[in-house]
């Protein structure tokens, strides 16, 4: 499966099978829920905030490697930003995985994200990798209606 | 015994490669591949004698009529039905089912009446029938199924009772691959004067169908998956039916006069067709009905079920899967759902895709079944004519092999 | 101006012979015929990559989902509408105007509403609209011709006021070759508040369209009367009544999420396609528009202008001839309706089908325009890209020879 | 037009521009309406009998020259002929048709309708041959429904 290596990383299958940050957090002051219609996987994400920073964030759902490992390390990557932040990340994350910019591995900004460059040649898979990025936002702008990722 | 070497050879598609792999296309249920001749009679219509049918008074259109109306006759003889008339072509087993819920459901369902379903059937046997249901203020009631995936007839007669005014399941669960006993079932909605249609896009391709001894109301299946081009679908019913309801689609052909504010109706079959049909793809389905029938149908079965029955037995030994549906090959066709402990069947599928074999994963238009199997989705293989052993090893090492990849992951 | 003899060369059958005369295909209004590169987009599809589309996720799958939403990327393009959710694929033309007349009708129209239509519309835009008022108690009112084939406007405000909740009425008329102002008579119904559909299914293969400046709610057509194959309909729909309208036909694909009682729906422009599409002919659907943007719409509308000029006033000198339609040839698209004195269409068009010439006889799927002329046929000569000056002549020669055969008998 | 004079020969393209017995009868004791729904033409045929024998008929409606005449010269053969000698006219008119039987030219029991033979090179046009004669069958059953060829 040498192809599939840049899709299937390590550190996406690691993340993957044992996700950080899974749960949910009872005293979350945002969160919102995200679905994939392609698949109808589902997350739901949960954010404690002080003023515009993210002091906290936990998800749970169900999803493929690809979705589970991206909410995983998107969680590890925002905790502690701003929303300005975050949305600067989402853009260039949503670059890197949709192949609009050529970010070169160890982009800064994106840090261990990068792995998701092999996405890019998946084109049904983007919205698993973006799924949780999609909810994450919906949650910062308090939307109620669950998000999808089309 | 199906001579699958020689039949292979008439598929172009299953000598390419796919990501640098041998095709291995086990996505049968989804659609099937179609042979040369199908492919020939599509050129062949459109080269030689394309021209719109019906009332054209050139030699094209009565050539191109005369098989069209041809394929009927193919397409009645098939199923056993005596009468070509009968038969009405559509777009898919999807429209061929919404037609039923249109022209006789809202004829003929009353508020309080009920319309019994089974809880494996396809979104396209579930949907119309929400729809109408809505709309009539009748009742939806299901069939559930047992641990292995079969019917749960234990408290039928509390289900179909003489409220039923419909019976509409499948003869075969496209996720599930039970096959389900229809016959019996009919008998049991007719005696409570119910009425009944068979969802038939996964039993006609794969299993001899007689219409007359099943006695259906209704049947409905698509050309794409037995062989077919897209784009073509049939509905069978019983003549009085046929005759007593209303149409459903207006418009050129299913008419007899036509004024201004009113008309009548064209007689059987064309009531029906509203519109120019499906010329080329109708007769490209004529070729694939010859196809089948020169094989025969008990044959495909034999062979799809020896296929089943080594598939069933090689990948039950893979670590960590599960596999859905009937334990014993009897009760089912070649599809096989399964999946794996801990693997999205998503990623089972992107790695099978990386090894040349294609099969589908997902929810298969059936997700009030995912929820009763307590999963999201399951990985599906799905076998046809052209299918061999060597493709199920293949299936069966990949599938192994993704089994690798991710325990790796877990240590 | 068209390189009409390079055009030629792209479509085989017009190289072949009919009745031992070389074919001179005239029924063009009928359907089209089909240059080599939408018959080799089918073959490519069925021998490389033909897979259900949508959820699949291996790679034919992806490649034929990429490819089937990139021809609605270019219909949305050949209309002028800017966002490709807007088009649905149905079956044909007649299935567009019901799916409107079904999800927009039984939601929007009321008893003693009154929906607007033409005395020149084709039966698949009066059928379906008599089917909704009958069930709805709304009335049908229609717009009269005038003598030589045109609408009738002068009683307009009479027609179309506060009542109108719909206008429903044909770019051109596949009888009469005319070419209706829908654009102002859209503003007039807009300006009462209703809703207006177009029925493009000639408009839209000859003439340029541009949805947005004709500000039309619904416009519907047909791929096979524009180089297209057969089963490809088009539905363009602005997005909010295609948000605000219920679903038609119920089924796969169409949904987002189902439960064994209710369902809820897909997002556009799938909420509108239920089961397995027409794959294949929908992406050989796109092999048909790049042939024609490639020829432009503007250059296609002269060539058939020219063609019908000319064939109108070598018609007209034929003895006993009766043309029907607009005198001006600005006012018409390439259709010709005629008659010869005393000689009945069917017996013209078995005669001119001897000669190797293709037309089409009978009331054309407008049995109240056929009232409305008198007549309970004509004969039809419609035009197309391919068509020559040459074959012109042929068609003429051949009626004239028609003409002598049966004045013969009178003596 | 060499292969269509056998369709369209001299005494059709007569009958059909001189329909003989083109008149209503006004007192008709049987009458029936048919139709061809492939080209919307309609014939009304009006019989007098006396017994089982047809004394006087006559039609209207509008059709093509093969269907006219058809008609006329249907109505010109039956004249005199009972119920019985129609119906096995009928039948080898049909025969000839339709092609399921090769009735030599001048067959003795349809004389001149043997010039109907060439019809059957043409599957859309024996609709209109059989028109008359199946609205004939409706006129002496009394049929109340219009009938039509398919
Ligand atoms: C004006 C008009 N409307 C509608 C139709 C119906 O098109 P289709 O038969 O492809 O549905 C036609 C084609 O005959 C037509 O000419
Ligand atoms: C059991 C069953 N019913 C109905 C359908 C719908 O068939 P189509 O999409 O061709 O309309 C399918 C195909 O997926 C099926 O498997
Ligand atoms: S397959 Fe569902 S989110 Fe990836
Ligand atoms: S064409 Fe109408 S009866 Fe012959």
């Amino acid at each position: 499966m040498s192809d599939l290596r840049d899709l299937y990383q390590e550190v996406i299958l690691d993340h993957g099978k044992n996700p950080r940050n899974f749960r949910k957090l009872e005293d979350a002051d945002h969160q919102a829920e995200g679905n994939n219609p392609l698949c109808g996987d589902r997350i739901n994400l949960y954010l404690k905030m002080d003023g515009e920073v993210i002091t906290d964030i936990g998800f749970q759902g169900r999803g493929c490697a690809i979705s589970t490992a991206s909410a995983s390390m998107m969680t590890e990557s925002v905790k502690g930003k701003t929303r300005a932040e975050v949305e600067a990340l989402f853009q260039r994350f949503h670059e890197l995985v949709t192949g609009e910019a050529e970010a070169p591995p160890g982009a800064p900004e994106l840090g261990k994200l990068t792995v998701f460059a092999g996405v890019r040649d998946y084109p049904i898979r983007v919205k698993c990798a973006t799924l949780p990025w999609h909810t994450l936002r919906a949650a910062l702008e308090e939307k109620r209606e669950p998000v999808s990722t089309e | 015994m199906l001579d699958v070497q020689a039949i292979r050879k008439d598929f172009d598609i299953l000598g390419r490669e796919m990501r640098g792999k041998p095709l291995v296309y086990l996505d049968n249920a989804a659609t099937t591949q179609k042979p040369r001749v199908v492919i020939e009679a599509l050129v062949e219509y459109y080269q030689n004698y394309n021209a719109n049918i019906h009332r054209g008074i050139y030699y094209l259109s009565e050539l191109a009529t005369e098989k069209y109306e041809h394929v009927r006759e193919k397409t009645a003889r098939f199923i056993g039905a005596p009468d070509p008339a009968t038969i009405i072509f559509t777009r898919n087993a999807t429209e061929a089912i919404n037609l039923v819920a249109y022209a006789w459901g809202r004829q003929y369902i009353e508020p309080g009446d009920e319309i019994v379903l089974t809880e494996m059937e396809h979104h396209s046997n579930l949907v119309p029938w929400q729809l109408l249901a809505q709309e009539k203020g009748a009742r939806l009631r299901h069939i559930g199924i047992t641990e292995d995936g079969r019917l749960a007839l234990d408290d039928l007669d509390e289900i179909i009772t003489e409220r039923t005014k419909l019976l509409s399941i499948t003869r075969m669960s496209n996720v599930l691959g039970t096959i389900n006993p229809v016959k019996p079932l009919i008998d049991r909605a007719h005696a409570k004067g119910a009425v009944c249609l068979i969802d038939g896009a996964q039993g006609v391709p794969h299993l001899p169908t007689r219409v007359l001894e099943l006695d259906c109301d209704f049947l409905a299946f698509s050309a794409h998956k037995m062989l077919g081009p897209t784009g073509v679908g049939v509905l069978y019913g019983k003549r009085e039916w046929l005759e007593r309801m209303p149409p459903f689609l207006g418009g050129g052909d299913m008419i007899s006069r036509v004024w201004l504010d009113r008309a009548t109706w064209n007689k059987l079959p064309w009531k029906y067709e509203a519109g120019t049909p499906n010329i080329a793809d109708v007769i490209a389905f004529g070729a694939a009905l010859d196809y089948l029938e020169q094989i025969g149908m008990e044959a495909v079965q034999a062979h799809e079920r020896e296929l089943t029955a080594y598939a069933l037995e090689q990948l039950s030994r893979v670590p960590g899967i599960r596999i859905f549906g009937p334990r014993h090959v009897e009760h089912r066709g070649g599809v096989i759902s399964f999946d794996l402990e801990g693997i999205h069947p998503h990623d089972i599928g992107q790695l099978l895709d990386a090894e040349g074999v294609a099969i589908r994963a997902g929810h298969h238009c059936c997700q009030p079944l995912m929820e009763r199997l307590d999963v999201s989705a399951t990985a599906r293989a799905s076998f046809y004519i052209y299918n061999t052993e060597e493709e199920v090893d293949r299936l069966v090492a990949a599938v192994r092999k993704v089994e690798r990849v991710f325990s790796r992951a877990v240590s």
